[in-house]
């Protein structure tokens, strides 16, 4: 099977599904000659032409308000925002209006549009190109918010996302890009929105994680085996919706959970998780629902020094499940 | 359309310059005083307790019908706003189609009576979901305009809003991008002169809203909006423009609001008496209803048959949505998603009517909720 | 004491802390002549005059962006965003500048700013005029989060949020404005901002609310008592930072822990108390920490049957306190 | 200033238009040489893997000093951007402060090492703190000369960016809210042509971004960014209409950007050799120091000192900030706000420096981030 990168597999299923439909476009800054910051769409300017592979002004909530209203008359947009940290000024846009729309017309006016953006730390790249953005849009009925973790969820999902009839948000870790590499078939597979994957079978403890967590959280467990401790990881892959079943089934199992994400602890995404988890998996509950993520402050400081501190990574969570462990 | 048939003779000349014939010039008439007649009857239903909520188009609607007359029904779009009933109606939204949202009857085509009343919009007739944060809609409608020309469909879009959401971000970077690209997409601005208590001086350094246009490089025109041909004929200008590929041209009718901004809102407060009586004589129904009379358009005869009609439209309308049902609560979950997702669960009270103490609380009921 | 409704305790407090203080402005959309569309400024503007009480044009993130610079150079501006569902086009001025100023300059420069909006459902506002938005802000370190749900308690959080030196975010449920009254005495007291308040004592379950929440947690404690079950009813007043003491305390107490909210469920502000208390409190939980909160739909609908159906009340508190009472 | 000193004869003439004597003149040049010479310095050590990410000034320089210095220092304030390097030492920060924030050392007076190179700020200069999400800057720039004109402080609020920033909603919002109330406040947009590799004609539909000026009923300058002291004359004759309470004014100054967008930019992807090359004749550094040996007030023997001064102050700095250290992790959460707040609580990692796989991840490290 061939191998790729993350972005090779994001790269690709974008082009791919420009040629399967041409209502596929894509639209962002930079995305045509340049091919994208991180030349996620490197390749289809040359290919499709500027009427398909549009560079945008520099102008958020245009790309997103534009973006609905394409979708609205026959359009399937992939919106790239350069980095998830610069949604914030298309925020009224994603939440007013594509989130709303169906809900709202009473299904008269569905938005099928993807929005890609590039999130996550680690990379110097401080308080303003590391943020995670997912808590904010999940919390927001009407829409759906995908992170995979592999090459092939990327293809997988990605596909699902630009084919499916309702406003997507695709968060890529930036980390992963070219780090991540994995075996991703040719065929024309899928992998269906709001199904999570148990990316590692245990007994005693399950870690609930998401994108470049997933890794980190299958690189802990892989470290606290020789400890004796066994560790069922799930890679959620789609946040919204939720795949409640298989996360309950696991700590229904193991009796103990840790929820890791990078973004900070409070009021994140992974609260919802372990929230959820400590009400519907109760009875089954041998140690306190637990979370690892990242500090509350405003942002990853840029110096090295203090990312590394802020970033969580395989070291603090074996910490965390170790402790979970001990219960 | 049995008032048309009644006229007794054409007058020369009145639609000539607009390339408007009579029967048109009558339709355009009877579109304005029907929307104005059901947005009247509209406030009488909210003082009778009827309806909690109005926001009215009373001083719009010659504007509207003017413009949205030049685009090409079934096939162009608009993002209207909430002011947009005449609008809505000349683009085929019917009066029961407007009470059904006033009344919040399950079957309103608009929201199935999940949004406020002034939150229309008709897939049918390519009218898109008015939302209550104004402004974002432009976007929408450049990008309806965008995949029009992608795919080379020869539609335009339109959208409409007042001069004080004009102000808002979304619409430089919606100029900026539909200037850029020649979309054909059309921003009508009705200028009414307040946002809510809000002043023009104090929204805007410039007299004409219209003077933003040469910063994308595109026309800019400002209309009398109670002059109803002119209004056909700035916005066929520009839907030509727009469908030859020339891109988007602003267009600032100056209308005026001739309600309070709505029925939560006492406009005695910030606006005087005198200001008030002098905008009544900016209205466009009186003086279009005049221009088609001393044209020999309106006769009579043909003017007591409209009245007759126009009257029941509007009761037929009123006991039509009066009489529909309620959503109910168990189609509350549907359509957040464009299929059931199994995950989304109820809530623990499930669908039930719920008892009858529900929804009680302990303060009793709340203020109307101001503004739009 | 002299009695007022919850707005004219917001209301003179506003005007008080402006004679108090001359750096102290309010700025928002219709808040001069009009004195604002539920007349929380009413007044205000005839006092103070056009250069202390400034209409805006309608430009939320203009509101915010400019109240930020002026709290930068010298003043401490009351921001009012006429409904809280209008913030969105201001979420980047406030997530990404005003929460973020101080850290980010290493408190070379803070931003002592308010920003009122009325929030909440129930008064037939529909998707656009209901909004609770309090958990995409409370998320976000750097930035304050206040809702009050009395009077007294208005004003004296109010006074602390003016006075504040970081930027507070100040929710006030518009259903409360008129319909609820109470004590508020003359003097200069202050409620510090961070501690929640314990309404009413009980011993066999804590319930946790805010805002008109916290009212209807308190009706349907009173209702259940003749069942014989004892509730004591936390109000947290602020939702960041969280009284994280008074909680769990309590909830240690009692042993079970209903977190109630209106907004909607997933994601919501409650996830993060409940996943709090699930971890904090787990020794001492004989039940599952579980929410009563709005449904997962985007948005309140208005009709009055959906919207009954969607609000939280006192049944629906009675009715969750009763199953995990009982459990 | 030592180099001012040298001076052998004042040539007449060339600051006299602007008002600037020679003293002046030459200050003016020695800053842009020093910004250039600085920014220099940050690519070499980036080549080097000194500093793991460089945004530069250079082609900006020029309209920067010109710009800024019409300003009161000490007193009026500016709300910079990521190329504000020049504008930022000629209001007051020196070299070392400059290389401190691209080593992200504890004593970078900018942020205390937590923000990107090029997010300058110093509040003892009155320079807010710059952000990445752009655009933004202006409104606070408005809002501090709000607070200037209820105070009643003589100051002027200056802000600066990019034309590719200049389409962001925000700008329309600020320059709509400065204009209304005439406030003190200079908007200059450096326009180089490009947004990272997005060129001018897929930005915007018009040539100027000054054209905007007509739409807020303010003046809209355009002047060469080459030219130092046209620059001046522009901002001065601004400066002196906000502060007699005259309201706003929009500067674009026609710039080059001779660099790629950052470190991590490749331009020769979308930009040509030719054009790149041609770009070059469009340096006011050259420019201006042609101007000036010209009228005689750059000597042989001043330019040697100040050559040499330069490369001393450059030196100095990047030693200085190579030797300072690294801000503790036990800093990490302060100034989350104005107080430590108790329930604030810090990781269960504490503050500890890790051992030593921490931060290491499977995957090792990624790529560096694209933009800014
Ligand atoms: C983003 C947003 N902010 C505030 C409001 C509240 N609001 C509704 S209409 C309105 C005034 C609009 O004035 P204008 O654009 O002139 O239109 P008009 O009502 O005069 O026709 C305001 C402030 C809103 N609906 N959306
Ligand atoms: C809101 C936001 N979106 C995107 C970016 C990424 N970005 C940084 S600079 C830039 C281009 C800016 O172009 P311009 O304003 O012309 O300034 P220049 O860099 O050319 O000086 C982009 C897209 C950002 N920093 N902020
Ligand atoms: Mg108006
Ligand atoms: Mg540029």
């Amino acid at each position: 099977m061939p191998t790729r990168t993350f972005i090779e597999a994001i790269r690709e299923t974008i082009a791919g599904e420009m040629r399967r439909d041409e209502s596929v476009i894509v639209l962002g800054e930079d995305v045509g000659k340049k091919g994208g910051v991180f030349l996620a769409t490197d390749g289809l300017w040359a290919e499709f032409g500027s009427d398909r592979v549009i560079d945008t002004p520099l102008t958020e909530s245009m790309i997103v308000g534009a973006s609905i209203g394409a979708a609205v008359n026959g359009l399937r947009p992939i919106a790239e925002i350069q980095f998830a940290d610069f949604i914030h000024p298309a925020f009224n846009q994603i939440v007013s209006e594509a989130a709303r729309m169906r809900y709202r017309s009473n299904n008269a006016v569905g938005v099928p549009l993807t929005i890609r953006a590039p999130y996550g730390g680690g990379v110097h790249g401080a308080l303003y190109h590391s943020q995670s953005v997912e808590a904010f849009f999940s919390h927001v009925p009407g829409l759906k918010v995908v992170v995979p973790s592999t090459p092939y969820d990327a293809r997988g999902l990605l596909r699902s996302s630009i084919r499916d009839d309702d406003p997507v948000l695709f968060f890529e870790h930036k980390k992963m890009y070219r780090s991540v590499r994995g075996d991703v078939p040719d065929t024309d597979y899928v992998v269906p929105l709001g199904r999570a994957a148990i990316t590692r079978p245990g007994t005693q403890v399950t870690v609930i994680a998401y994108g470049l967590m997933a890794h980190y959280a299958l690189e802990a467990a892989e470290r606290v085996e020789e400890e004796g401790i066994s560790v069922e990881v799930v890679d959620l892959r789609t946040l919204r919706p939720l795949d409640k079943e298989t996360v309950i089934g696991s700590v229904r199992k193991t009796g103990k959970c840790l929820v890791v994400y990078e973004d900070n602890r409070f009021g994140g995404y992974g609260a919802e998780v372990a929230a959820t988890v400590a009400e519907e998996a109760f009875d089954y509950l041998d140690g306190p629902v637990t979370r690892i993520a990242g500090p509350d402050v405003p942002g990853v400081p840029y110096n090295h020094v203090l990312e590394d501190w802020f970033m969580v990574d395989p070291t603090k969570i074996t910490a965390g499940i170790r402790k979970l462990a001990a219960y | 359309m049995t008032a048309t048939r009644q006229r007794a003779k054409a007058a020369p000349h009145l639609g000539a310059a607009a390339g408007l014939d009579d029967d048109e010039l009558l339709a355009m008439y009877r579109m304005v005083a029907l929307a104005r007649a059901v947005d009247e009857r509209m406030w009488i239903l909210n003082r009778a307790g009827r309806i909690p909520f109005v926001i009215s188009g009373q001083g719009h609607e010659g504007a509207q019908v003017g413009v949205t007359w030049a685009l090409r029904k079934g096939h162009d779009w608009i993002a209207p706003f909430y002011r947009s009933i005449a609008m809505c109606m000349t683009f085929g939204m019917s009066a029961r189609d407007i009470m059904l949202a006033q009344y919040a009857r399950a079957s309103d085509p608009s929201s199935g009576g999940r949004q406020m009343p002034g939150h229309y919009g008709d897939r049918r007739h390519n009218l898109l979901s008015v939302s209550s944060p104004v402004a974002t809609q432009i976007l929408h409608a450049v990008g309806i305009a965008l995949a029009a020309k992608i795919r080379g469909t020869a539609q335009v879009a339109l959208t409409a809003m007042g001069e004080g959401l004009s102000n808002q971000g979304d619409v430089h970077e919606a100029l900026n991008f539909a200037a850029i690209h020649k979309l054909p997409f059309v921003f009508l601005v009705e200028n009414n002169g307040y946002a809510i208590s809000v002043p023009a001086v104090m929204e805007l350094a410039v007299p004409d809203v219209a003077a933003r246009a040469a910063g994308y490089g595109i026309p800019g025109v400002v209309v009398d909006g109670a002059d109803v041909l002119a209004c056909y004929v700035a916005a066929k200008t520009a839907i030509e423009r727009a469908r030859a590929g020339d891109g988007p041209t602003l267009i600032e009718a100056k209308v005026t609001r001739l309600t309070g901004h709505s029925s939560d809102d006492q406009q005695t407060k910030y606006r005087t008496e005198e200001e008030m009586a002098l905008e009544k004589g900016r209205d466009a129904l009186p003086r279009f209803r005049d221009q088609l009379r001393a044209a020999g358009i309106l006769t009579p005869a043909v003017e007591a048959a409209l009245t007759e009609e126009i009257a029941a439209i509007v009761t037929d309308a009123t006991e039509f949505a009066e009489g529909e049902p309620d959503p109910e609560p168990s189609t509350a979950m549907r359509w957040v998603y464009a299929e059931d997702w199994p995950s989304e669960t109820p809530p623990p009270w499930g669908f039930g009517e719920g008892d009858d103490d529900a929804g009680s609380g302990s303060e009793g009921g709340g203020p109307a909720a101001g503004g739009d």
